[in-house]
């Protein structure tokens, strides 16, 4: 069961089935966008997807009617303002209803944390005096044996597919992440099935540090080469955050008819390739 | 005396409530341009913690986004987002956590999640993200928030993240053991719990402002101390820090 | 509150108290001989020792005296043998009598991890079919509010005093961990104070890795340069772990009066200064 | 064909029963022994993970210890303790644990805790370690073990970790859904589980060995298969590479 090399097309077509539960992740850095383009692009629908911040990447998902489900912690766009696709489906059902779990930060992280020690449940201190425990719930509280205190509790995130982005593949498909990890490597211990795209493929990792943020071939199920596949999110070492995009986001999605002209022109005319080509603007703006 | 806006007043404020000694939590927009103001001022080794996982980041330019590369290029240490909540931040290793609202009631609860019913919502906002275990688990929280009769409520539509609950002892009801909002910090005046009752009470007014003022921006009964300080003015060179600081980030995210 | 440099001497009488529960670290690797050594000279009295492996650094504890009570998950000298400084307090209660709270290996990781994490109790899928929870009564079982499953859970490891070794501190105190970290930095971050041991003190960490394995100085007490003070565990890039010495010990530990000879040769009658000895000799061997 | 002992016979048939996509959980010891070997003879592939955190390790000499520096420079990655046993293990990611143990009942029960009464032992033994639970999270267990009566009984003194507990279903009735103890090599024989009852029954006898002998080392009543094969020998290339890998071993233990 070690990991195989696809393309992105094949990757998103034999891991991710209509109705999947499916975790994108990446915490402002790594956001596979080329991967999610790629999930828009063949229609997937029904969709459970899972998310901290569920961010542009997730803003254009729902928008293109792929995901029946949210759950999520932080709803925006970082620094902006509103993801108005995502608000277009919670307060207006369009392009359809969306039905929402909302969770906090910390209980989504220990929920990946569960799933990736194959755990039911995660136990933490959180939600205390907060309201969200009287709208989900998917959020309980136990005691401790030892002590009686108030633990809260939520199921473990164990997704049918984890959509990451990485730095670095080796030859054999070990993964390599640097920088501001998230929860990807929790995401993709804590599924089924998981697509890693990454920037570069090297020969080994001989250089790399012991402790290094990794996961081995066998714990992956298809490693994909997009280079540039997190734009406008960043890869460190090889490209910086599109902050600029992430704002002009703004206008594009918060209107419906210049959101679908985005995606037909972007998405359904685009593929893959098209992400070099910000990452090759960028290195020559830099060299210029 | 150098010119100054609000929005100044209120960042150099917040920026003076640090400490050198402080480990500060650090959300995105006016907290983060008031933690890296104090960084390049009176707090040069203050740590700053970002909830993406980096530890003592030391930006030259504010992040547009909780994970910016800039913050984990210069941050001593970038751990997992779940070791950050796990170990970090529920371990209670943070002194102050940030945070600000969309709604606030006048004992430090806050609303980040909706306006109106949470099924059926008028408005639709981010939601807690941190928040909630922020509130809880850091050794003080610091509120910071233009005033206004839509924000500062005698009730807000949701609690995401617990202030001092109903008042008087409720935050420990819940098991809480940390200060909770020790300071409120507005672009109007400063306010500090009540002793006993723990809802908020003017005690610094910024220059300027009158009490009419602060009294006609809050949606709840305003009260005052017995002895209402003046805001202390920025300083040239903290005005200088901050706007520099702002320079350099417009210019970083727009020549992308 | 800020790490303070110290000497080893100073370190150990201002952070560890007879009585305290005191967490000795280090998987194999770094373990923290010296600091081991010290409290012995010092006379540390009653002290409750917790470690996973309690190898033999706590076979000279126990043997010396310092000890009322261990908690521990696996006492072997490995690859060797039986502690049996270790067994002779267990079975003669010789020097004095042991109490002993055993756990499994799974069961410690995890208690260090919800120690470090703030939580009172630790849940985890463990000693399933197991004896250990009818004589330890600090092992209980839960259930999954979601799925009913049956969870053990054990309470955290919160010490009063974490002992550990690093390779490298800069000079504002903050501490590098590298190769096999086992659990020292959750037994620094559960402890309310912490002694850091360390091969080197450089100037500045410019040139570690994005996501290496750190504390910052404001998360540690003391932090004392000891070259060669792990030997003969081992530091990774430094020196070898001392395998020949692992045999040796063997026969010095079997006896008492043998044993009492090696304490007073080596332990009462040495110092810190004593671990840089081997490192050097070792040094010489490889360029000879 | 070249003559070996028994130790050696054990040793390459637990090698042999160890497949190229395996990922193993390795004790010291024999085990140790055994991954490296199948690693440097049939499955060069096999990942061998070592509870110090060393995922995919190739030592080039056995480690004295689990977490000898060998281990960690020949690994890809190395993580810390807690996320070996969070993660990986009880996270379901190991295919095969090698067990070892003092006491081993027939239904693959194991004691490396206490000979005689926990409180009050005869012999107090190192402990469970990490057995307890790579007993029930491993996908499957290799039980090795050289057999005597002392080893091989009835009833053992403490249940430090689970094999198929009283039988049959009985391993499921804890919750556990991992297959137990497929397989346990001796220096005698190879013993694999009754379908049903899940006591233990001989497959498979290793040359020169008679049933009267294994009877005469077993403390409970042995069954044999309807049909019990030979264990083929050892390969004169196996044995070079063992006794290879145990003269480096050797040499550099005893160097220091």
């Amino acid at each position: 069961m070690v990991a195989q090399f696809m393309s992105l097309k094949d990757a998103i077509a034999t891991c991710v089935q209509d109705g999947d539960t499916v975790a994108m992740e990446g915490f402002t850095h790594l956001i596979p966008h080329a991967a999610g383009h790629e999930i828009i692009r063949q229609k997937k629908r029904d969709l459970t997807l899972i998310r901290m911040t569920p961010d542009m990447i997730y803003d254009q998902l729902i928008g293109a009617g792929c995901a029946k489900k949210l759950v999520f912690s932080w709803g925006g766009n970082p620094g902006v303002g509103s993801l108005h696709r995502l608000r277009d489906a919670i307060e207006n059902s369009w392009p359809r209803a969306l039905e929402i779990e909302e969770h906090s930060h910390a209980a989504m992280a220990n929920a990946y944390d569960a799933g990736a020690a194959g755990l039911p449940c995660a136990v933490f201190k959180g939600y205390r005096g907060a309201e969200l425990p009287r709208v989900n719930p998917n959020i309980k509280f136990i005691e401790c044996p030892f002590t009686g205190e108030r633990l809260a509790a939520v199921p473990a995130i164990r997704p049918d597919v984890a959509v990451v982005h990485a730095q670095k593949a080796n030859r054999k498909g070990d993964i390599l992440f640097e920088g501001i990890v998230g929860v990807q490597k929790e995401a993709v211990l804590a599924a089924r099935k998981s697509i890693i795209t990454v920037e570069e493929i090297v020969d080994d990792f001989n250089d790399v540090p012991f402790n290094a943020v990794m996961l081995p071939n066998w714990a992956v199920t298809a490693v994909v080469h997009v280079p540039g596949g997190a734009h406008p999110s960043y890869a460190q070492g090889y490209y910086k955050r599109d902050n600029a995009f992430y704002k002009a986001w703004d206008n594009i999605a918060k209107d419906r008819d210049s959101f679908n002209n985005w995606l037909d022109q972007h998405v359904f005319n685009g593929g893959p390739k098209d992400f070099e080509a910000p990452l090759k603007a960028q290195h020559s703006k830099a060299e210029a | 005396m150098t010119d100054y806006n609000s929005t100044e007043m209120m960042t150099v404020t917040a920026a003076r409530a640090l400490k050198n000694d402080d480990v500060c939590f650090v959300g995105i927009g006016m907290p983060s341009a008031a933690c890296n103001l104090a960084r390049l001022t009176h707090a040069p080794d203050i740590t700053l913690i970002y909830e993406s996982g980096t530890i003592g980041t030391k930006p030259d330019v504010l992040p547009l986004s909780i994970g910016d590369g800039e913050l984990c290029e210069t941050a001593m240490n970038t751990v997992p987002v779940t070791e950050m909540f796990r170990y970090w931040l529920q371990g209670g290793k943070i002194s102050v956590g940030f945070l600000g609202a969309a709604q606030l009631d006048k004992f430090g609860n806050i609303n980040t999640t909706v306006i109106g019913d949470y099924d059926n919502p008028k408005v639709r906002l981010p939601g807690g993200g941190g928040a909630p275990e922020i509130a809880t688990s850091c050794g003080e929280i610091f509120l910071v928030m233009k005033q206004s009769k839509r924000g500062f409520v005698e009730k807000i539509d949701f609690v995401t993240s617990l202030g001092y609950g109903k008042g008087g002892d409720d935050r420990a009801s819940y098991g809480v053991t940390t200060k909770g909002p020790s300071r409120l910090i507005t672009d109007l005046c400063i306010m500090e719990p009540h002793p006993a009752d723990r809802h908020f009470i003017v005690t610094s007014i910024h220059p300027g402002v009158s009490r009419d003022d602060i009294i006609a921006a809050t949606g709840w009964q305003v009260e005052f101390a017995d002895k209402v300080a003046e805001t202390p003015v920025p300083s040239a060179h903290e005005l200088q820090v901050l706007r520099d600081l702002h320079a350099r980030t417009n210019a970083a995210h727009e020549g992308q």
